[in-house]
């Protein structure tokens, strides 16, 4: 377990910010089937969040008790949730990843196996559900094609960190993008998108949140999510 | 006519009364006006407990808090379905609810000011509306009664979270406690008038019990609610808010206080301290989420799927 | 200074979170002008808060470590800034109460008049500021006429509370209301917009700031206001 | 002829140029494009610092931080009116800004990720600032020239309260010291781009020195604030993030380490981690302006008061 911390809190802690910003969709989706989906998505990965940070620490300490600096997932998970299709873009991103990722470590022997057998069939979900409202926007109206066209452009640049190495995985991450570029650009295809032109990092914008190094947006997401529980220090819940 | 004494007959007899069968227009409007309104309830009741999903202050109360507020819209999705049954549908009821012309339950006017607000409706909110909705699960009308007995069980495992939610609290720091005993002061009032006005001024009562739509009168469920909760509150380690709450031997139950009905009135109103924010917050997520219904049509006319 | 803390916490109170609200239109506002107007009104009320809250205790650990029903202010103040007309008709309100009410402070002799000596002249201009921007949008186009229309009436329930009782004051908040009334109308008059009809508080919504129960926003604006510093417990900044 | 000849002698004699005066147009041109891009940059500027306005750590910072953003707002109007005496309105060089067709400093697309990054702009970015700017204090064009020399008194101020800010972190607990060398870190390197592209690359200079509106050489300029730097971070604690950095006895000035110009050219082509942030932001803060602006000339125009 040891060797694969790094790797559990990073992991971790994509599930827990992205959970948290879909949390934020809670009461406001556009249809009231969306609020249950996106609250279950988000419960899923909360619930793979709390598994991944116990292999670390305590997961309440961990989630409440750091600073900005001291989290370790990529930038796209804590990118604000915008409109529906910015949501369906980054989940979409997100999703395909992790499904690959999973299924890798599933079928290896590390500490973090049990917890991607287990989680790799929800994660299907999350991706099956961000493709069906992928196609749906991207092959709809005029007016959702652009927006979903303008979202997948402007998250393209987050999507290259997903792809580094990470200390403590015994998957290839950088041997994932090959797969992952060809399930979103079928998807993309599909859904009458296209793929972006543009560079899927910057060195100093998206690819640096495994280092610690976040958004603007992100330091009023962790205010908002650890005030409470800062209030109170050693209080129990 | 025969109809009509089929009806009447099954309703004598507990029998249910499904979708086909006959029914009396009163009947039909009644319960269409009740299943919306409880629907509506649902949704905008996810409102005052989704303003605490962000801050929750453990993880595993956050996943709980997420959870039950899925539920909630689960709920409402139980109940459109079921008054579809009565050939009204959800897009109706909901341009009903963002015009006004529908109601839902004015106990989500109120804020949730602190996190022990989230236990406070677990307790004494859902246990409210779970002492109204558990005689609704031998409700006349079949899909109806058959919705209510899944949203009861729900609404029982959230009662049960939100009050060890409040035990947690008023065991833990004093300012925890002090954050329990502050939720409970200003929720047991609020949750007293969620049985609606006392029998002797209830409209809709002596038609609804004759239909068995409604099978207790709002005082008699009020009764069984506050005796449920006192010995609760002993347990709890919390008091609530009325001097003159206290066992009376002869009736075999707790006599309360008078309830302030120029309150709940007020609320009924709209001018309840969040009856503004609920209906606003619940029209831009209807009016923000067009683009994206109008999308799923497109897509569904393009591609011959069922809409989303 | 003992005799007058209550009444010193909430005036401290109501200019901080005033300020607060103000702070957040920096770099935000409709033109230049504001950005600079609205930011010098937030930093009277700040300067002021300061004074008031430093006569009951020390400033940031009151600004800063306190829990929400622990805070005083009327929740007039807490109001979410909205478009640019409920700004002003928030300011509006207030800065005719503030002047008002520092006016008669001034002419006394207890510990917060030599405060409201000092605020009575930056208070006018406050009140200024607000009646011009009431004329502009009140009497400029029909779009701007109903935005003002809609954010009087909407804060007009929040402005009752500004009027009732506070401990350790040698005014009589009561007798401010008709002047107040009688100045408010005669803006809204000139404005070409009505004068709201409804009440001017409710028992439980507005009305109950002065004894520590606010609005949600408000947990949310002390969540992002109070975050850092509880961060670091008894760092000095 | 006689009116560029009267141009150049003012220019040689260090008299200033006024409104009034001739100039030459590619003279004009290059004073509008530069200070329209120092005033964009100072409203363009306020976000990242705005940024925590509503989140700083203590009362007394607060103050500081808002009176500090309230002053690049009222340098972005002095700027704006010194444009103005040259014939460009602010409304026609803010359109262009919105367009993407003025530029404002590329050090704003940096993002402010935690509070010592406040303190570590006012030292090193509003000292760069300062470093390019006392120069233009002597520049050939008189209303830019007065604007500068309130401009670099206000900036000057700000630079210290920087730095004091950093002292106090750095001096502070070890997750502020930690803090504070973290954001030394980040806005270093950016610090020192801002004088601009090596002297042999960089396309205006010549002509602006000639014209007097430049006086000094980028790299120059970039020497001095390096030189200025180096015993100031001594004094608070913090190390530059340059492993070549050290005095050079023989040039009696400090060596540094070579600046990753291919990082300027990113941010320059818009590939900044802000650059979207902070054009989208502007431009959402003037398109919801924009019914406000009208209704104040629409009142303008039926009272025949000025426009605020």
């Amino acid at each position: 377990v040891r060797a694969a911390a790094p790797a559990a809190l990073a992991l971790g802690d994509d599930a827990l910010v992205l959970a948290q910003r879909l949390g934020e969709w809670a009461g406001n989706a556009p249809v009231l089937e969306e609020d249950v989906a996106l609250t279950n998505i988000a419960l899923d990965l909360l619930g793979q969040a709390r598994t991944l940070l116990s292999l670390v620490g305590d997961e309440d300490e961990l989630a409440f008790g750091r600073e900005e600096h001291e989290f370790r997932n990529v930038q796209l998970v804590e990118r604000p949730n915008g409109d529906f299709a910015e949501t369906i873009a980054r989940q979409l991103f997100f999703s395909v990843h992790q499904e690959l990722l999973f299924t890798a470590l599933a079928a290896g022997d590390s500490a973090l196996a049990p917890l991607a057998a287990k989680a790799v069939k929800e994660v299907a979900y999350h991706r099956d559900h961000a493709e069906r409202w992928t196609l749906r926007l991207g092959d709809g109206t005029e007016e959702s094609h652009r927006r979903m066209q303008d979202a997948v452009d402007g998250l393209w640049r987050y999507t290259g960190e997903l792809f580094e190495p990470l200390d403590g995985l015994d998957v290839d991450l950088a041997g994932l993008r090959a797969p992952w570029l060809e399930r979103v650009t079928a998807v993309l295809g599909r859904a009458t998108l296209e793929v972006p032109q543009g560079a899927d990092r910057t060195p100093w914008a998206a690819g640096a949140g495994r280092q610690g190094v976040h958004t603007e947006a992100f330091g009023r997401m962790l205010a908002e999510m650890q005030h409470l529980h800062r209030a109170h220090p050693g209080a129990s819940w | 006519d025969a109809l009509r004494a089929a009806f009447d007959a099954a309703v004598a007899e507990d029998t249910r009364i499904e979708p086909r069968d006959w029914m009396p227009d009163a009947y039909r409007a009644t319960l269409v006006r009740q299943m919306a309104q409880h629907a509506h309830s649902e949704i905008i009741g996810m409102q005052p407990e989704a303003n605490w999903i962000t801050r929750a202050p453990s993880l595993r109360r956050k996943a709980i808090l997420m959870a039950k507020v899925q539920d909630e819209a689960g709920h409402g999705l139980y109940l459109y379905s079921a008054t579809e049954t009565l050939g009204v549908g959800r897009d109706e009821l909901l341009d009903k609810l963002h015009a006004g012309r529908q109601r839902y339950s004015s106990i989500f006017n109120y804020p949730t000011l602190t996190w022990a607000d989230v236990g406070a409706i677990g307790w004494l909110v859902d246990g409210a509306a779970i002492t109204n909705q558990v005689p609704l699960c031998r409700c006349s009308y079949g899909p109806y009664a058959r919705a209510m007995v899944r949203i009861c069980k729900e609404e029982s495992f959230h009662q049960r979270q939100g009050y060890e939610l409040l035990l947690a609290l008023s065991r833990g720091t004093a300012a925890q406690h002090a954050m329990a005993q502050d939720a409970v002061n200003r929720w047991w009032w609020p949750s007293l008038m969620m049985f609606g006005p006392p029998d002797d001024e209830s409209a809709h009562s002596a038609q609804s019990m004759a239909w068995k739509i409604k099978r207790h009168s709002n005082d008699e469920l009020r009764q069984r609610f506050v005796d449920i909760c006192v010995p609760q509150a002993e347990v709890l380690g919390l008091t609530l808010p009325d001097p003159d709450l206290r066992w009376n031997e002869s009736r075999g139950a707790h006599d309360y206080g008078e309830i302030d009905w120029s309150e709940f009135q007020e609320v009924l109103r709209g001018n309840g301290p969040c009856n503004e924010e609920r209906i606003n917050r619940r029209r831009a997520a209807h009016d923000n989420g067009a683009w994206v219904r109008e999308a799923a049509t497109a897509y569904a006319a393009k591609h011959g799927e069922a809409q989303a």
